[in-house]
Formats: C-alpha cells, structure tokens, sequence
C-alpha cells in the first residue's frame, strides 16, 4: 500500500525553471524512502511540496485517500503530521537546545511530565547530552545540524522528512546517526522520505532509494536493484563509480563501444544487433594485475565469459582502503577505471592485465 | 421672558462654539454660570474657519450639536443665513446698540469688534518715527521690517484689506507694499509675535491681537493710521436647529448684557454695549475713525483679493 | 465499502483537528484595514468627483485644483521638498543608527534618548523655534553672526525652502534612525565577516553589506519621511509662506479657507495617492528578487566595530545633529519659557516660573490633555502594531490573494493630509453605524488610520529580517500559522515591533491635524492645547508646554530603557 | 618555511567552554591541510582564529614574520589577504550570483576587464554556468555552496580557508570539486587549510592532515601516514574504519588483548612486555574466506607473519562496491570487522577463516 503518493507533480519556479517535473513516486507505508540525485536537481523541493510548504503547479499529492495537495487546495504542513528537518536546518535562534528540541511536542498533545525523558533520550541520540541549555549561536555546523535531527525525531510523526541530516557530520557520527535512524525507523515504522547526496548513506539506511535527475525521478528501487541493475546511463554514473562505454550491438552480447573498445556483455542478447546501447563497468569489478594479460578477450575462465585487455597505469590515487587506477586500453580510444587493493601497488607507465566478466557488463539506457 | 426661561432650565444646558480665545471664553462661561440659571454653558473653544468648518459638517451630517456660534470672520455668518441655519432672535437689550452692530435681518449681532492697525517693536522703532498713516509703510526705510499676514487665512486680514483697498485707492498701495518686502505670515496671531521678538519691527493685525501681547509687556505699540481703521467684527447667533434653543436664548442674552460685556471689554475687546467700562489705555471707540466693512463687500470681493495677493506676494 | 470508511474516518479526523484561527485572523485585520481605510478613502474620492451644490459627478473640481498654473506649482515644490527631506533624513538617520547599534561610540543611550524626543517634537513647535533662532533680522544665530562679523545681512534665512528642508528633516530623521536600528542589529555577522575576508574594510562592508542588507528599512524611512513632509502642514505654514512659496498642503489649507471648497481640496489630494501607490511600487521594484535573511549562520550580533579616535568623531557629529534638533531650539523655547514677556529677552527682571504654573496648575485643558494624549497613543500604537503586523505578514507571505491591495491600503492614509484625512474621517463615522463624531474615539480611529503606514512599514521591513524556513519549521511540528507567528516569528522580530511601537506611540504624541478638526471638549490633546496656546498669542506658555512635553517624553524613554534595556530601539 | 604557525592557541567561549585549547600547527607554504576532526572539536574555531574573526585567548599566529594574532592585538580579517568560505555559506541573499563571486575581485585590485572571465571560469569550475543572475534565494543547497566556494577560489588569495566546502554535494560533484580544488591549489601553490569530516575527501586533498579531537591536535602527517601509522588510538578510530583492541605487550610481537584475541603484531618489539597499548586492525586489511582457517597464528604465509582465526559472521552488510562483515573470533569475547569483495558473499551465521598480517596490526597509544 503506498502511504504517500506522488502523483504527476510538476512545480515551476518563475517561467523556466522547473524545479520539479512530472514526477511521481508511491512511497509505501513504513519504507524508508530516499531521494538520491545531483545537487539542484529537485529534492529539497520534492520534500517541501510532501511537507505542503509549497502547492503543486499541476499533479497531486495523496496521503492513503487523504488528498494532501493539489494545485488549488492543499492541506496546511501543520496539519500533515508529519515531521521535517531543513536542508538549513532551521534550528530557532532564540530558543535553547532544549526549548528548539521539545517545542514540537506540545502538538502531539505527549504530556508534560515526558518531556524531560524524551529530551534526554532525543538528545543522546544525537550526542548532545549536556547541551540542552546552549544557543544555536553557541554551537559548532554539526552541533546545529543534530539539534535539528533530535527536533525531526523526537515528535514520533507518522512521516519524517529528512532533507541531508548528516551533512555536516563526521564520518563516524554519521555512520551512527544512521544506524540511530534506521534503529528509530525500525521500532516505530516511521515512514521516512530522507534527502541525501550520499550514495553510501542511501545504500545502507534505505529500503528503496528514487534517483532523481533534473527534476524527475530516473529510477525506483532498493539499494541493490539502483546499484546492479541501474536503468538508466545517468543512474549507473550518479551510483557509484562506473566506467560508461556508449555503443552499438554488433553481435550477440558483443557491444562495439566508441573509442574502439568490444565488450562481451551478458545481456546484449536481448537487442537486436545496430541498437545504440551504453554499458556500464563497475571500477571495483575491474581486475588490474602486474603484466601482460593472457588470453583474448570473451575466452571463458572460471565458466563466465570474460574480457581481457592489456593496459597501462595512467593514475594512481592512494585512498586509504583502496587505489584508484585509471587504465589506458592498449589499441583502443578508451580508459577504464579501477579499483585495487592498496598492496602491491601499481605505479603510474607501468603495464597491466586488465579483466572484466561479462556479467558486470550492463547494458543501461 | 419666564415661559422661555422655564423651558431652558428643562434643556439644562447651552454648547457654544465660540472662537474666543480659550481663557475669556471660560471666564465668559464660568460667569454664566455663576449665576446658576439651571442652565449650564459648555463651551468649544476652536479657531474660527474650524468652527464654521465644523459646523458645516456637523449640518451636513445631520448633527445638530451646537447651540450657539461664534467666529471672528463676519462673512461666515452671511452663509449660514444663505443656508437657512440660523435662528432669528435678537439679545434682549440689542435696540441700545449701536446699529452697525446688528444685520438687518436679526439673525446675528456682532459680539466683540477691533480695529485694524499697525503696531511697532518700541526697542527698534522710536515713537516719533513710527509711521502715521498707512501710506507710510510704503516707505523703504521699512524694507524687510515689515510683517503681514494672509487674507487667505485671516478673517481680520480679509476684513481689513477689504476696507482699506476703496480708503487707499485700491490696489497701488498693496503693490508699492510689496516693494518693501514684508514677511508674510498665515494668521493674525503671528504678527504681534514677529514684532514682539523683532523679527519684524512694523506689523498689520487686528488691535486685539496687539493689545493682549503688548499687555503682557512685550514692547509693542500701536499706531491708528490717519486714513481710518477697518472694524473687524465677530458675530454670534443661534443655529435654527440649536438642540437646547431656549437655554441659547438665555445664555446669548447673557452675553450681550452689561456682565458678559464687561467680561470681553476688561480684555480689550470693542462690544456694542455701551455701558461698559474699558480699560484706560484704550482709545474709546467714539475716537476712533472707524472703516465699517459690509460683509456682502467681504464675501463679493474675497476671490478677487485671494487671487490679487497671491499675484502680488506670491503666496 | 472500507474505502468509504476510511474516507469518513479521515475527514472524522480533520474535524478533530486542532481549529486555525489563523485565517480568521487574517481575514478579521484585512477587513478592518478595509474599513478603516477604504471608508474615509471612499469617501473623499467621492467627495472629489461630486458638484459642490446638488447632485452628479464631475470633472470640474480637478479642472478647478489642476487647471491652473498657480495651484500647479506647490505640487512641484512639494515634490522637491518631499524629496529632500527623505534624502536629507537617511542622510542623518542611517549612519546614526549605525553608530548607535554597530559600532563602540561611546554615549549611544544618549543619542538614542534625543532622537527619541526629537521625534515627538511638534514640527511647529520646532519651526517657530527656529524663527527665533535663525529668523534673518532677529534670528539668535544672525545676531550673532552680524556681531561677531560686522556683516550686514543674514548667516542662514530660515524662510526659505532650504529652512524649510532643513527644520523637517530634524523631526523626521528619527523615523530612518528607529527603522534602521532595528535592521541594522539584526544582521547575521557571518555575511559581514564573508565580506571583510574577501578584502572589505569596515567602510566598505558597511557600504555594500550592512547598508543594503538595511535597504529595506531605510528605503520603508525614507518613504515614511517623505510623506511625513508631503503631508506636514505646520512648518511650511510658518516658513514657506513668509517665503513667499506654497506646498501641497498650505494650498489645501487655502481651499478650506473661508469660503472652503472641500471638493477642490479632496481633488487635490488625490495625485498624493499616486505618489503613495508610485512609491511602493518603487519599493518593490528595489527589493527586487533578493533576499533580505539567511537562516541560521551566526545569529547573534556581531561584534561591535572600533572605530579608534573616530568614535569621537561619531558621538560629535551624533551630538550635532541633536543639538541642532533638540539642543538650540529647546534653549530658545525655554528662553521664552522662563520670560513673562519673551520679547524682552534675558533680564532678571523678566525671568519667572509663571508659565510652567500657568500651564500646568491654571490652565485647565492642560492635564487632562495629556492624560488623554497617553491613552490614545498608547492604545493607537498596540493596536496599529497589532494590526500591521498582521496585514504585513499576509502581504509578505501572500497569504491572501489581493495582499498587494492590503498593502497599498495599509500605506495609502500617509498619503492624505491630515486635514483631508479629517474630513473623510467625519464623514464615515459621524453617522451610524459608528458615531463616533463628539466622543475621544473619533481620535483614536483617525490616529489609527492615519499611523497605520507607519506601522505596515516598519513591521513589513521588520518581518524581512525572518527566514520563512524558521516558521516553517515550526508549521511542520503542528504549529498553526499563528501559533508559528507568535512563537518564532514575533520573538525574533521583537525588536522591529518595539520600534514599530515606538514609531506610531512617538508621533502619536505630537498629531495636531486630524486631532485639531476632531477635538471635542472632552477629548483635547497636549498638541492642540499647544496649538490653542499658540493661537492665543501665549508664546511663553506654548514653550514652557513644549518643553513640559521634552520632559514627559524623556521620562518614558527612561522608563522603556530600563525596562526593555537593550532591547529598547535594538536588539 | 612555515607559512602560518599556530602556536599554543587557546580560545574560550565563556567560562566553561574551551573550543580550541593550547594547539599548535605549523602549516608549510603552499601545502593542502586539512583539518579532520569529530563535530565540535573546534574546526571552524581555529578556522576562525586563522582568519581574524576572532582574537586568542591565549596563544600566537605568524604568518611568515609577521604577527597576525595575539591575545590583545589582531590584524583585521580583510589586511590578511586571506578568502573564506563558511560552513554556513555566507553567501549575501541580496547580490546576485555573479555579484557575490566577483564581490572580492575589488579588493585585490583586479582590473574590471578581467572580471567577466574571471567570473565565468569561477563559475565553470563549480558547474554553475548559467546562474550567473539568480539570487540565492533562488539556488538549492548545494549551488549556494558551490556559489560560495565560487567567491572564495576567485581571487587566488594567499591564503584559503575552506570549511565544509562540499558537505552538501553529491558524491560526484563533490568529487569533481575536490580535484578541481586540488587543481586550484597546484597551479597557483596556495597555502589552504581545509576543514572537512570527510575522511575520503581528506586524504585526497590534502598534502598533510591535522586530526584534531576536543579543541587540540593528535596528530599532522601525510594521508599515508595519519593512516597508515595512527599515531594514537583516536587517530586510529577516527580515520577510517578499524578494529581497535587495547591489551598489553605479552611477548616479542604478541599482544594479550581484552576479550582473549592474542594478536602477532610486526613492530610490538620497541615496547617492552606489560606495556599497556591498542592494536589497530584496518577492516580491508582483514580477509574472511569461507570454510575454517588452517594454519595457526603467526605461522608465516608468503613471508610474513600472519594471523589466522576461525570465526563466524555475525552481520553482513551490503555497500554496493564492497561487503562489511562483523566476524565473532572462535575462542574469544572479541568481534572483527572485515571489509570483503561484494561476490562470493558470505551469509551470516557461515563458518569463515580469518587472516591478518602481522605488519597490519599497528601499535597506537
Ligand atoms: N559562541 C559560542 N559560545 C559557546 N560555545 C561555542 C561557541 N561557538 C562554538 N562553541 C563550541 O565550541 C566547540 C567548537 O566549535 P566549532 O564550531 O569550532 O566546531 P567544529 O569543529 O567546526 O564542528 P562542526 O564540524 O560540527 O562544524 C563546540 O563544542 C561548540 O559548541
Ligand atoms: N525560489 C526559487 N526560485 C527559482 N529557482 C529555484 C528556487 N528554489 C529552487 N530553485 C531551483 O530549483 C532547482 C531545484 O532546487 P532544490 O532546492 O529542490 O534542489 P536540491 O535537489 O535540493 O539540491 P541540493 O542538493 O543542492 O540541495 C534548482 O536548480 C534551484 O536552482
Ligand atoms: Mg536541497
Ligand atoms: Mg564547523
């Protein structure tokens, strides 16, 4: 059953900017929803139209059979029951850590002598035990960003919206902050519709994840689905790394790609031969080892189809866990990206085997 | 008349809108009274283009709040009664008058009057050379000394001027004064103070507006000028729709008998009763050679003086 | 069968819902707005297109104010004067309220106090103190002036348009100075700091950050100050006439003038009502597309500036200003004050308290009046404050369909002469269903009406300062949108509210043109017994009322000081 | 050379509250520093003390020879020639785009002909070609962002702070402005202290990286070796993922962890037995095959010495390019992270083995 529908919504900034376009997305009832896309791409905006801040140009909003909004007739945000943490996070100014955090309750009509628990409890969540008497004035980006997490969570509404909570977290807060979202979203089935740029973040915390791309939605699916079989070119790139090859299908599962490179895909099978197709080759899924690679490219190894190439060390960036190589395709136009492991490390000129299973080459829009 | 005095004690009260200045018209009223009646005065003290304003308003409206009025401008009176609004009654005792006291009709009789004059700063100006005649301020000893105020705004000035300009052989002398530079000023409260701070050493205005500043001993004196001095006079009457028309009757007897005029003489006032007393530095008003001012001639030639002034002073 | 039972039980649940009051709130201001200004308005425009006598419209009443030359000109120099008194009040106003609100000279409550009382100075009362003082034969400063030099003629003559710009913008430099103060306090730092890292010096942040960032309120001063003047009435009767110039409103005067033609005058007041329309069109032309708010960054104010030696340099030229405006020309009132005749100057023999006993213990009217005065300002500013507050939240946030003709409306009484204004007022309310003509309420809704763009301007340039995030953040919690108003948005515009208070109750104090045609016995105000003093030829009383007044005032201000402390006129 | 020396820096914020206390950092002309830090450590404090903003409490900057800071004498923000971009943006809602970017240009004696090509590169460098007139008001989250690093790149100031730069962009953008500012920073050697919580983003930028923790330093040194050889326990934790065990030194290269694990380290050697001391294990580092380990502990593999466990998975999650696994120790009270290729995945529950080499497992304090 989908809690929340998104219906066709169109909303126009001025003449010709259309923030958002002809989108529709059915959130189901307890999923953890997330909004992923570039920067300016419409998400801040989708969540403002489900919050009622701003009324569509055209499309509906619908809450169960509840109509929320239409281009005419929206329900006022106060009355939507639900919950939302701003992108500027919002955090009031002239009222306490405390006073910002608990002010929601007094709406949910939660009685007065379970504020103090709820406080406290909120504010642990989001480790500021110890600040609730502070000024936003007198706190650091971060500190801010959590006092506006804890005012989202603390009002239990029966749909959060969360516009980029962890932006301005470190590394290890946000990796809890999202397990403390998820943990509230698990006992409370919350439905939650959560903004972020973070892929990482989208992979682990949501159920499905709508990639949105100028306006629109490209893709709807869980983690695994955007990330292994994406769509759409767009999608592939904007989740996680890809290398990206636009082509042609020459013959069953061989794409011939600009730049000179042929593939051996898994499903080109499915097109027919002349249709302009792009793959895409996750850079992890890319073996990179010292020497010259053996054997031609789509000779079976392990029983799956492979390609193998000979290549050369372009770039080598260090990244702590990994290296990132980039991989000049001898006899071809073409480099492909990879990922290693940090030992032996590969150094830049020198010359490489390159190898790719045909089955972590898609075929995407 | 007892019928109409029973009347009036029912009515109980009297408002009067009058343009005396506040503290004689309450000690006008506070008299009244004294004598306790049964009928009390209220009085609305206001200036004379915002009583006949208002006034006018309230008629317009279909309020009918006032009694009796009073205003210093003559000609006002001269619409009511085009207007039908005011009542015929004369104050008991009004056939002693002098007759350019009262209009032919007997719908209104002239409270208080004032000459129209000159006055000098006594600190600048020397007895001796203080100007006689009118004419003498034409004299560009007086360049820049001089203050005037406007006919647009001043009933005493438009009364003035309207009984000069025939006395003076019309307009020349007005444009001759024009050649000295006088400081124009909107009423004809603000003369006496530009002569009493120096600010202008000769000043045109009714001889009450003089007289009060001067007794207070700023260093005024006043001239009447050879060729005559206009009368300015204030009328009063009782509206025709007067809410309380008995107790107006009782109270505008009140101000037109020897009590109420003394009251009015005492401050320096001209008033047709002539049995008070004045104050022995007036002048009797017999000395004087009086310019009587018709108000039909005031209301004819308004525009044409408004638009003249303007043409000649700018303003 | 279920789908009609949750369709009940979801609209069950809207029922149950909490009840918004806001929209009734809303819809409640914007139709006493309507009445309160469109009655009056109506009214007069009516008034302007009917023959004097009889029934039928016409065009001849314009014909009769435009058709002219004479009556042509004053509408030109009112635009000039207008206009410099606008210009010359930012001039003043602007850099004194930064000096006072973002920088460390020294003496800021002092400034702050004068250019209060400054505000509440009758401009009559200024003018004709300024006629003692620079009158060109008399003047105090061109006797001086000729004794020290030997010269002939005159340093300054006050009768001039010059004087006349210059004694206005004394007593209209406070509106800038209030509105700009509050803006100006509650700049975000972290803009002005952007700036300064990029190379700015404190001049140049102040030039092209804080100063625009204020541009709201200081364009909303210079509107305020600019129909101030085009609709003042007593320093131009004193100082253009006897210059030999008219303005707009001594020519209106002239219409009411024995024989009035009220419908002359009522047509032309009308080309003041484009002025208004004109100017908030240029006001929005102004602002544009910016944005005046941030959310979030370092809302706390921002250190203040040190400006060295020059901190000195400030307070003088602070003090200057309040000399000019508040220090000379009280000395020559209370020179008059203290005189039994003030014409006779300093003497020993002519000094006496007499004045002060006589306004105070004598004269009657006196302390009723200020009674009075202080209920009606006090009730008019909470009102208007009230009021405007809302109509300029409406208009700000488009609430309503139409909120750009609640602005104008909310703006357009500035526009009127008081005593135009007077006139419709009458009109409206001396009949049922509300007559009010006779009784103390009359005053009270003229002052309303005729402080309510004061009001709309200074909550509308104060309302600029709050994000609508913030608001929205407190709606998405369940927050209805008065509810939001009052817990975030009121708080963090506090302080403009306070001035906004301030800037009605101020003005309030003084108001002599509607006050003087709607008056009654019963319901006489400190500036019309001034003005009945005046009218007497009691120049020594008026001054020692005048300057019981400066009293009066700097009294609250004291007491609002304490109170509010920083708060009062800042943040 | 030292192009800005932090020395003993205190800052307070009232009585109680020390965002920044006694930290020293020399940051050498023209490198890359960032600072990396938990939320609140007092990044943008000591950013902030950099820039002018504030005056210390206690301490000293130089810059060069000359004393910028001191407790009662600071040189005004705009005489330092530095540019900043806020972690709140900054950015003037009453300016339009290319006014608030070209804002600076002023003040650095730019000639006005160069402004429109200084302005376009400014705006091509951060993907805002086109907003040029918008206000920003106008502007999504990120493109304010954008717009204020924009303003701060622009005019190639001596010194660049930069705080938070790209927290809400999304991972590509955010990547491609991290090269870009690389790019910026190589081509005209400016000194640039980066603040950021990004890990990743750190050790990509950055020339050197200060780790600060509770308003001090832990450590400075290159990406390689902040992580590499942590230098403290928090260091260790902070950067990167990482299995941390305290235990003592039992034998040469044997540490007696809490919970039972015996780990053979390479360099416990310098300390000597009953040293108290953590052991820092990367996830990656660790390699969980399936089916039990042979071989015992620190019996050599290829050479070096190694650890070898037998465990049982007990959570696996999925991040798109890589598997996490939480690895119980058989034997132990201990758990183990493991980072492991996304294919063959492993179930929770399975039997695994558990290798780590013994030059993995870094002593920290
Ligand atoms: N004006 C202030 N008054 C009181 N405490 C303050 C003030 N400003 C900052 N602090 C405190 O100082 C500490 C350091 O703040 P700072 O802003 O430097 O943190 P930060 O490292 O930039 O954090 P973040 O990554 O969250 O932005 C924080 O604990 C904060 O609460
Ligand atoms: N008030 C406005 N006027 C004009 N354009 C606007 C306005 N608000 C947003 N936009 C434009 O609409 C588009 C979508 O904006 P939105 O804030 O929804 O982006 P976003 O996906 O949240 O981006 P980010 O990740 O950068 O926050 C952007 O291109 C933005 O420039
Ligand atoms: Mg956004
Ligand atoms: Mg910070």
């Amino acid at each position: 059953m989908a809690a929340v529908r998104l219906q066709a919504l169109t909303k126009r900034f001025g003449e010709d900017v259309a923030a958002v376009h002809d989108l529709t997305i059915d959130i189901r009832h307890g999923e953890l929803l997330s909004l992923l896309g570039p920067s300016g791409c419409g998400k801040t905006t989708t969540l403002r139209l489900i919050a009622g801040f701003l009324a569509p140009d055209a499309g509906e909003i619908w809450l169960g059979d509840r109509r929320l909004s239409a281009p005419h007739e929206t329900v006022p945000p106060e009355r939507r029951g639900m919950s939302m943490l701003f992108q500027s996070y919002a955090v009031w100014p002239h009222k306490t850590v405390a006073e910002n955090v608990t002010y929601g309750l007094k709406f949910r009509s939660v009685p007065r002598v379970d504020w103090p628990r709820r406080l406290r409890d909120a504010l642990a969540l989001v480790r500021l035990e110890g600040f609730a008497d502070r000024y936003p004035g007198e706190l650091s980006g971060g500190q801010q960003q959590r006092v506006a997490l804890a005012r989202a969570l603390i009002v239990e509404p029966a749909i959060l919206l969360l516009d980029e909570p962890l932006s301005n977290l470190d590394a290890h807060l946000r990796e809890e902050m999202r397990f403390e979202i998820r943990r509230v979203h698990e006992a409370s089935q919350i439905t939650t519709v959560y903004v972020t740029h973070d892929q990482a973040e989208a992979m682990v915390t949501s159920d499905r994840i709508a990639v949105m791309n100028a306006g629109g939605v490209e893709q709807v699916g869980t983690p695994a689905e955007v990330y292994e079989r994406p769509a759409t070119a767009f999608v592939a790139g904007f989740i996680g790394r890809t290398n990206l090859f636009k082509g042609r299908i020459v013959a069953d599962g061989r794409v011939a790609c600009e730049g000179g490179l042929v593939l051996l895909t898994a499903t080109a099978g499915e097109h027919t031969p002349g249709d302009a197709v792009a793959v895409s080759v996750r850079p992890h899924m890319v073996t990179v080892s010292s020497g010259a690679a053996t054997g031609a490219p789509g000779e079976p190894a392990d029983g799956a189809a492979l390609n193998v190439f000979a290549g050369t060390v372009t770039r080598a960036s260090y990244f702590g866990d990994a290296m990132d190589y980039l991989v000049a395709i001898t006899g071809t136009q073409s480099t492909l990206r990879a990922t290693g492991v940090p030992e032996p490390r590969l150094a830049v000129g020198q010359s490489v085997g390159v190898r790719i299973a045909a089955r972590h080459c898609i075929l995407v829009r | 008349d007892p019928a109409v005095m029973e009347a009036a004690k029912k009515e109980g009260k009297v408002i009067w809108y009058s343009s005396l200045g506040l503290s004689l018209a309450q000690k006008v009223c506070d008299a009244f009274n004294k004598k306790a009646l049964g009928v009390t005065c209220e009085l609305a003290r206001d200036g004379s283009q915002r009583i006949f304003q208002k006034v006018m308003q309230e008629a317009g409206a279909g309020l009918a709040i006032a009694d009796v009025v009073h205003t210093s401008d003559i000609s006002h009176f001269l619409d009511f009664q085009q207007k039908n609004m005011l009542m015929r009654y004369l104050p008991a005792g009004a056939d002693k008058f002098r007759s350019d006291f009262r209009d032919r009709d007997g719908l209104y009789t002239v409270l208080r009057g004032t000459p129209y004059v000159i006055a000098y700063n006594t600190q600048k100006v020397s007895k001796a050379d203080a100007p006689k005649r009118w004419k003498d301020l034409t004299d560009p000893r007086w360049k820049g000394k001089l203050v005037h105020a406007h006919p647009g705004y001043s009933g005493v000035v438009m009364t003035g001027m309207t009984g000069l300009l025939p006395v003076l052989g019309g307009w020349d002398y007005y444009a001759a004064l024009t050649k000295n530079d006088p400081l124009v000023v909107q009423s004809a409260e603000d003369p006496p103070m530009k002569v009493a701070g120096g600010e202008a050493w000769l000043g045109v205005a009714g001889e009450y507006n003089f007289y009060r500043v001067a007794k207070k001993g700023d260093p005024i004196a006043i001239v009447f000028p050879e060729e005559g001095v206009p009368f300015v006079s204030s009328a009063n009457a009782i509206l025709a729709k007067a809410p309380h028309p008995n107790a107006a009757k009782v109270f505008t007897d009140f101000l037109f008998d020897k009590d109420g005029q003394q009251i009015l003489a005492d401050d320096g006032l001209y008033v047709p009763n002539e049995a008070v007393t004045y104050p022995k530095d007036k002048r009797p008003l017999k000395e004087l050679k009086l310019i009587k001012v018709e108000p039909e001639e005031m209301q004819k030639r308004d525009d044409e003086i408004k638009k003249k002034f303007r043409e000649l002073f700018g303003v | 069968m279920s789908s009609a039972a949750t369709g009940t039980a979801s609209r069950g649940g809207t029922a149950r819902e909490r009840l918004d009051a806001a929209p009734a709130v809303w819809l409640l201001s914007a139709a006493i707005l309507a009445v309160l200004v469109v009655a009056p308005l109506a009214i007069l425009l009516v008034t302007a297109v009917r023959a004097p006598e009889g029934p039928g419209f016409t065009v001849a009443n314009f014909l009769e104010a435009f058709g002219q030359a004479i009556y042509r000109g004053p509408v030109g120099n009112s635009l000039v004067y207008a206009i410099s008194v606008g210009v010359l009040s930012v001039v003043l106003g602007a850099p004194m309220a930064w000096l006072v609100t973002r920088t460390d000279m020294p003496g800021k409550a002092v400034v702050r106090t004068f250019t209060t009382a400054a505000f509440v100075t009758p401009s009559f009362l200024g003018a004709t103190a300024y006629v003692i003082l620079a009158g060109p034969n008399a003047g105090l400063i061109n006797v001086l002036y000729r004794a020290v030099t030997g010269a002939e003629g005159a340093l300054f003559n006050i009768f001039s348009m010059a004087g006349l710009i210059y004694v206005t913008s004394l007593y209209t430099f406070p509106v800038v100075f209030i509105l700009t103060s509050a803006a100006l306090s509650a700049t975000p730092a972290d803009l002005e700091e952007a700036a300064r890292i990029a190379g700015a010096g404190r001049l140049a942040v102040m030039r092209t950050i804080t100063l625009p960032l204020a541009l709201p309120a200081i364009f909303g001063g210079f509107i305020l100050a600019f129909l101030e003047a085009l609709v003042l009435f007593g320093a131009p009767a004193m100082l253009a006439i006897p210059a030999r110039f008219h303005v707009m409103t001594t020519q209106v005067w002239a219409f009411f003038q024995y024989p009035p033609q009220v419908e002359v005058a009522a047509a032309y007041a009308m080309p003041l009502l484009l002025i208004a329309v004109g100017l908030l069109w240029a006001q929005r032309r102004l602002m544009g597309r910016r944005g005046y708010t941030t959310v979030g960054g370092r809302a706390s104010a921002a250190p203040p500036v040190r400006l060295g030696p020059w901190r000195w340099a400030g307070l003088a030229a602070c003090v200057g200003v309040l000399l000019l405006s508040i220090g000379l020309p009280y000395f020559a009132l209370l020179r008059a004050a203290l005189a039994k005749a003030w014409g006779l100057g300093w003497s020993w023999q002519n000094l006496t308290l007499r004045n002060f006993h006589y306004v105070l213990f004598e004269f009657d009217p006196t302390r009723s009046a200020i009674v009075n005065t202080l209920e009606l300002a006090t009730v008019t500013a909470t009102l208007a404050v009230f009021l405007m507050g809302a109509i300029a939240y409406v208009a700000q946030r488009r609430l309503l369909r139409g909120a750009r003709v609640l602005a104008f409306l909310a703006t357009a009484p500035l526009a009127i002469p008081g005593i135009v204004l007077s006139i419709g007022l009458f009109k409206a309310y001396s009949r049922p269903p509300l007559l009010l003509y006779g009784t103390i309420w009359i005053i009270f809704v003229a002052y309303l009406t005729k402080y309510l763009p004061i009001a709309y301007t200074a909550c509308h340039a104060a309302l600029q300062t709050v994000h609508v995030d913030l608001e929205d953040a407190a709606r998405v919690l369940g927050a209805n949108r008065l509810v939001a108003f009052k817990d975030v948005t009121v708080p963090l515009f506090g302080a403009g509210l306070i001035s906004a208070w301030l800037l009605v109750f101020l003005p309030s104090l003084r108001e002599l043109s509607s006050s003087i045609l709607l008056f009654t016995t019963r319901s006489r105000v400190v500036s019309v017994v001034i003005y009945t003093l005046y009218e007497e030829g009691l120049w020594e009383a008026v001054s020692a009322l005048g300057i019981l007044l400066l009293g009066l005032t700097l009294l609250l201000v004291a007491v609002a000081q304490r109170f509010l402390g920083r708060r009062f006129l800042q943040i």
